[in-house]
């Protein structure tokens, strides 16, 4: 009988193994498959219909021949790739940095809150369309002006957000830390930096993502070489499948860059981890 | 008047229409220790904001060592009521962090709190987060979180009230050694007559809200204090005579 | 013959729509002062003009989105090639009406050749650069520049000084240079070995003109009514374009010494005739585009010969055919 | 004795009262001047600049030239404000439909969480430079391209925040609604919106910040009116100080959309209210 | 088996490697009175976020009336804890909040619940967001959010630990009262030895972590109870038992 039930025990433990293992490649295919299918079924539309309705490649070219246009002026591609991610790079470095020091300073001076947060917003509404041509007048066509178009689109979706962030601390744990002899910068670092994060990653993915855009949206303002400069003298070319083939490469840099901030959250607020692996369990 | 270390006086606490404190007088020597006891929302926990500078009375002066009481004079070691656990800091980093917040180097911090986790009855969850406690292991690292950073003034708002009464007894019978070691002046709110009288050496009655103080009652066992003091007659006298003094009032 | 019946009124009129290469300007007049003197309603067309916007009107004729749309045999002979429905109806200039242009004041350059090294302020059109290259080539220079796309910015770099220069139609930019102080130096296509061009024409696609021959008629002769009114009497029709686009026209001076430079040079050949094209130009520039290798087809693969330029326009519209 | 106390309560009463009258207004006066003061220092320096400096007003026109000339211009700008505000209005109506339904479907679903998240940030990622002509090809030249674009423009900032401030909710308030018998459209409704709402403003305001600008640059496509195309004009035209006069104008109308999201977040949030008078008091 | 309302079998439950529940067995029958009383940390509250269905547990069988332990049987009214009230409702729409979160109209969920206000003292708070409650209201709040679901079971966790002894023996003469009117199947979590003796037909006592019950205590008193059962023999008797058994264990 004890043998018995010794056997009924460890037949179930292994049941069990055997059930979380099956858990986990689940788990891994069910992360992986939904866009790629997603993606895979959008595509095939496409280049079903474009085949189907014989669509002048010029409206609308068919993926096939974006893929294989694309590869064959890889090299094209590429050499205009490169100044787009630098720019986008370091614009996005500046905002980062400006990002956290405006929110700082927002959160930190009521006056600066009430004097610069409209002209914050205000710096948000200027068509940078309308003022393309004052910034190249102003700083010729160098990476300057690309940068600063990058820092202007992708500085407020941060600021606003990490000072959301700032501002949604638990009052409570606020008093608690005051009482503890915590001075507002400490008070700072120790609770509504922390308490910011959630905010700070919404807001981090929104400008992430606006990054790459905002680099090929300021090369049409001016500039020598870039994927904006490609793809306008491609739509000049008529050769709407070049200019999809440098959509695509830009889509990718953004959604990379998107990826990466998953991998930072994972590093910065490990107790998210902690609680989502619980959740799980 | 400099010879105390707590001097409430005439202080009263309005939340817009709502009266909450009224003409309290409290007054604390350096060293004492003091428990007040009173009902459900007469205003303890308001008390102690008032007291650790974290809110302003309407009324009347609150004076630590003879200067009014305000958060900067770094007197005070404040529990509140809630816990206050921060959900993103393990428990170790959650008791160090009133060490931290006083600028104490976070190494040195985590090393001090640390040292108590044995008593604490915490150790092995040092790396957990607060949602992996349970309650009561909650309270005593809020309470850990207090008592590490060794200030002259203790307030603690009902730090035993989530405990069973075994590791709570152990709790009490920690803080009356601690106390008689450091002597720090301690403030107690509880709900608990039998803690009130094993600590401390006087009981503050609070009426029903507006709150105020309706009796002050010495406890005269001698010091230390043991677990051999509850079966004392005089401990007995002196928890009837509490009870007595809440329901007096309460019930007229 | 305006006396037709106007009884129809705009309310059985036919919608024709037609897309701007620029801001209103002086190469649109015959097209504003048609419109300003009732000239399409009376033919029966409710005109509908396009302003310019990032979308080019080549693309928006190809794809059927406008009806026509101003243009120029550069861009015509380039979208032919790559297999875009894309004609020519109407020559506005007759002359070439663009140049290579810098600053009065750069002493540093007194030719094409010394354009090396410099910065060109460009649209990002194909062509460009492969054109400036010969320029400067045929008058003995490597042709090393450095290009900078700049859409409609162009001109505004090079009157900053940011951009040495640039391709301005002497007929506008030119004049508007001169008139804000900062006078340019132009240095003619036809001077470094490039066969004249009609640099604004006016365009539709074979599709519309095979479903619409009779409204493209009655609409190419209103313009072309249009543009003999200008040609004659350039003072009058520039007071009319100005009332059609008050808002944007607002240098009296610079569009009325534009008319009147139009006027004397651009918009008659040199028979007087106006709007006609010749098989002669189109087939001379697409051979010298393709000789230059400048021709592509759709798949961006060079053109192994020359193309028929004969089927680039057709003067089958105009009043008259 | 007794009546000095009084007169001294008296006096101390109304010395009160004349500090809480002197508050409200000293607060009034510190909520308005600062933007107010600061945009009039940036204004004057701009001012006195291109006088001083004699800029050429193509180049840099002065602030009193804007305003005069936009001034004279004015029925001009407003038949090219209406347009763009039509634009922005039904285009931002569409995106704030869209959002709360792509969130709502993104937090139900975790399959279409990971199927819809990347295509999602995908569609941000296009530069809508490069895909406006093809807006212009399959749309036409009327309200709808525009409309899409603003959509397209406004709908990730409110979407991604959304989704953020769902999952932000309190696990525990979750287990406690769920124990509370509580099926999933409850809980959403009763946990998981409430606990959205910091992040559904933060995002609100960044996406509504976008909306008008979004408008102005589906203009540049391609429009018969608009203040896009209307800048575009003048830009042609070398009015500068008329495209900063339109540029104002889209500024102004941002800003005042900005404004109102505060109005509404009092409306729909009263606890935080109570919870600042408290603080303030 | 079917005449148990709740049939805890064996049930253990782990955190990783954290064993908190070892083999446990609790039986409830319908209409019983059961406390559940152990040290901090033992699993009271793991145990009913089982009960209720909110976890699984990693090995046993729970059964209410027959049928496996589940979030959608709708038996089960759980208060935990925390008092969880929501800081962006108003106190009556959180006592409110358990029978809106059931279909129950807001209207009508809102009358049920503001009947009851009087009752737990929270009169004229209807209004006030939780953050101006003291902590002894919030508690009571919680509680009336619960019972005003009126379910057949009901899972109490430390529902009284935040009140003064006089409002805590209100609030357990009311609930007392109120069991003899309904016949609620109630398990109590509880610190406190009396109130569990007052209140329960079996005191269930836990062993320390993992937690398992070590013994269960019939209280002899009988029922209806009131206040003056505090004083008699049996009552002290069964106090004792309890007390002794949780010491016996914890210091062998
Ligand atoms: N911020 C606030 N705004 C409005 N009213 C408040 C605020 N804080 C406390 N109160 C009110 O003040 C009264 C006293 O609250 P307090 O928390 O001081 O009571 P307490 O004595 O600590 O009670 P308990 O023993 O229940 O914790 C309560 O009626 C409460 O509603
Ligand atoms: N989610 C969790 N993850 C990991 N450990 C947990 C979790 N929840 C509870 N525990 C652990 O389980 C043990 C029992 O917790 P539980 O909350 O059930 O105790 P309890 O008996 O209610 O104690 P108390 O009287 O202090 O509330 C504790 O040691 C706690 O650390
Ligand atoms: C008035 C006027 N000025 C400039 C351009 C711009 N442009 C675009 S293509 C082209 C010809 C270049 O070979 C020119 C000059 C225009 N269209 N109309
Ligand atoms: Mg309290
Ligand atoms: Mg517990």
């Amino acid at each position: 009988m004890a043998e018995h039930q010794g056997q009924e025990q460890q037949e179930q433990q292994r049941r069990q193994r055997r059930q979380r293992r099956r858990k986990t490649v689940r788990r891994a295919l069910t992360a992986v498959w939904p866009p790629v299918v997603l993606l895979a079924v959008v595509i095939a539309g496409w280049q079903v219909y474009t085949s189907a309705a014989g669509v002048d490649p010029a409206t609308l070219p068919s993926p096939a021949r974006v893929v294989a246009q694309g590869w064959a002026n890889r090299t094209d591609l590429w050499d205009n790739t490169v100044p787009t991610l630098q720019e986008t790079v370091l614009g996005f470095g500046v905002s980062f940095v400006a990002a956290w020091l405006v929110a700082i300073l927002l959160d930190f001076s009521p006056a600066a809150r009430r004097g610069m947060y409209p002209l914050l917003v205000a710096s948000q509404t200027i068509p940078i369309v309308a003022v393309a041509p004052l910034l190249i007048i102003w700083f010729g066509f160098g990476l300057l002006p690309k940068m600063l178009v990058v820092t202007l689109t992708t500085f407020f979706p941060l600021a606003a957000n990490l000072a959301a962030g700032f501002a949604s601390t638990d009052r409570e744990a606020m008093r608690l830390l005051r009482s503890l002899g915590a001075g507002r910068l400490r008070i700072f670092r120790l609770v509504r930096v922390p308490s910011a994060m959630p905010y700070f990653f919404a807001g981090l993915r929104v400008s992430i993502t606006y990054a790459v855009v905002g680099a090929v949206f300021a090369e049409y303002a001016g500039a020598e070489k870039g994927l904006g400069i490609y793809m306008q003298a491609q739509k000049s070319a008529f050769r709407t499948d070049l200019v999809f083939a440098a959509v695509a490469v830009t889509a990718g840099l953004s959604i990379a860059l998107f990826g990466a901030t998953y991998l930072l959250q994972r590093l910065v607020m490990p107790w998210e981890r902690a609680l989502t692996e619980e959740d799980r369990s | 008047m400099t010879d105390l270390r707590l001097d409430i006086h005439g202080v009263g606490k309005s939340f817009g229409g709502l009266e909450v404190l009224r003409d309290l007088d409290l007054a604390v020597r350096p060293g004492e220790f003091a428990a007040v006891i009173g009902p459900s929302g007469s205003g303890k926990s308001t008390l102690f904001n008032l007291v650790s500078g974290l809110d302003t009375p309407s009324t009347g002066d609150l004076l630590i060592d003879g200067e009014p009481a305000d958060l900067r004079s770094g007197q005070v070691a404040y529990m509140p009521q809630k816990d206050l656990l921060f959900p993103w800091r393990t428990v170790l980093d959650n008791t160090a962090l009133g060490l931290e917040a006083q600028g104490v180097r976070r190494r040195e911090a985590r090393r001090r709190a640390g040292e108590l986790f044995g008593v604490f009855g915490l150790d092995g969850f040092q790396g957990s987060y607060p949602f992996q406690l349970s309650g009561g292991m909650r309270q005593r690292a809020a309470l850990l979180r207090t008592v590490v950073l060794e200030r002259p003034v203790l307030l603690l708002d009902e730090p035993f009230g989530a405990l069973d009464s075994l590791t709570r007894t152990e709790m009490q019978l920690w803080l009356a050694d601690m106390w008689q070691r450091y002597r720090w002046t301690v403030v107690l709110v509880t709900h608990d007559i039998r803690e009130a009288v094993l600590l401390a050496d006087t009981v503050h009655v609070l009426s029903p809200r507006p709150g105020t103080v309706i009796e002050r009652i010495q406890v005269p066992l001698p010091r230390p204090r043991g677990i051999d003091d509850l079966t004392e007659p005089a401990f007995a006298a002196a928890e009837r005579h509490v009870l007595g003094t809440l329901q007096g009032r309460l019930i007229p | 013959g305006g006396s037709s019946s106007s009884a129809d009124g705009s309310g059985g009129a036919t919608r024709v729509t037609l897309a701007l290469d620029w801001t209103p300007n002086t190469n649109h007049t015959g097209i504003y002062v048609a419109q300003q003197l009732g000239w399409f309603k009376k033919a029966g067309i409710d005109l509908k003009i396009v302003p310019y916007g990032s979308t080019a009107p080549e693309t928006l004729i190809a794809n059927h989105k406008a009806d026509f749309g101003i243009s120029y045999q550069e861009g015509i002979t380039t979208a032919r090639a790559a297999g875009q429905d894309i004609t020519s109806v109407y020559a506005v200039t007759q002359k070439t009406d663009v140049t290579v242009a810098v600053r009065a004041n750069r002493t540093d350059i007194s030719s094409p050749k010394d354009l090396d090294g410099k910065t060109y302020a460009g649209f990002g059109a194909p062509y460009e650069k492969p054109l400036l290259q010969k320029v400067i080539q045929n008058a003995g220079g490597k042709g090393d520049f450095k290009e900078v796309t700049l859409n409609t910015s162009a001109y505004a770099a090079l009157y900053a000084g940011k951009a040495d220069f640039a391709m301005p139609e002497p007929t506008w930019e030119g004049l508007e240079a001169k008139l804000t102080g900062k006078p340019l130096k132009n240095f003619q296509l036809s001077d470094y070995g490039f066969p004249a061009i009609y640099s604004t024409v006016i365009a539709s696609s074979d599709q519309y003109l095979a479903k619409n021959p009779a409204i493209a008629k009655k609409f190419l002769a209103a313009v072309n009514k249009g543009y003999e009114y200008a040609a004659d009497n350039p003072d009058k029709a520039a007071d009319l374009l100005i009332k059609a686009n008050k808002s944007v026209l607002t240098n009296t001076e610079l569009v009325k010494e534009s008319e009147q430079l139009l006027a004397k040079d651009y918009y008659r050949a040199a028979d007087n005739s106006i709007g006609g094209q010749s098989k002669e130009r189109w087939q001379a520039f697409a051979d010298f585009e393709f000789k230059a290798g400048l021709l592509s087809d759709a798949n961006g693969k060079k053109l192994t010969k020359a193309p028929d330029a004969s089927t680039f326009f057709t003067t089958k519209f105009l009043p008259g055919q």
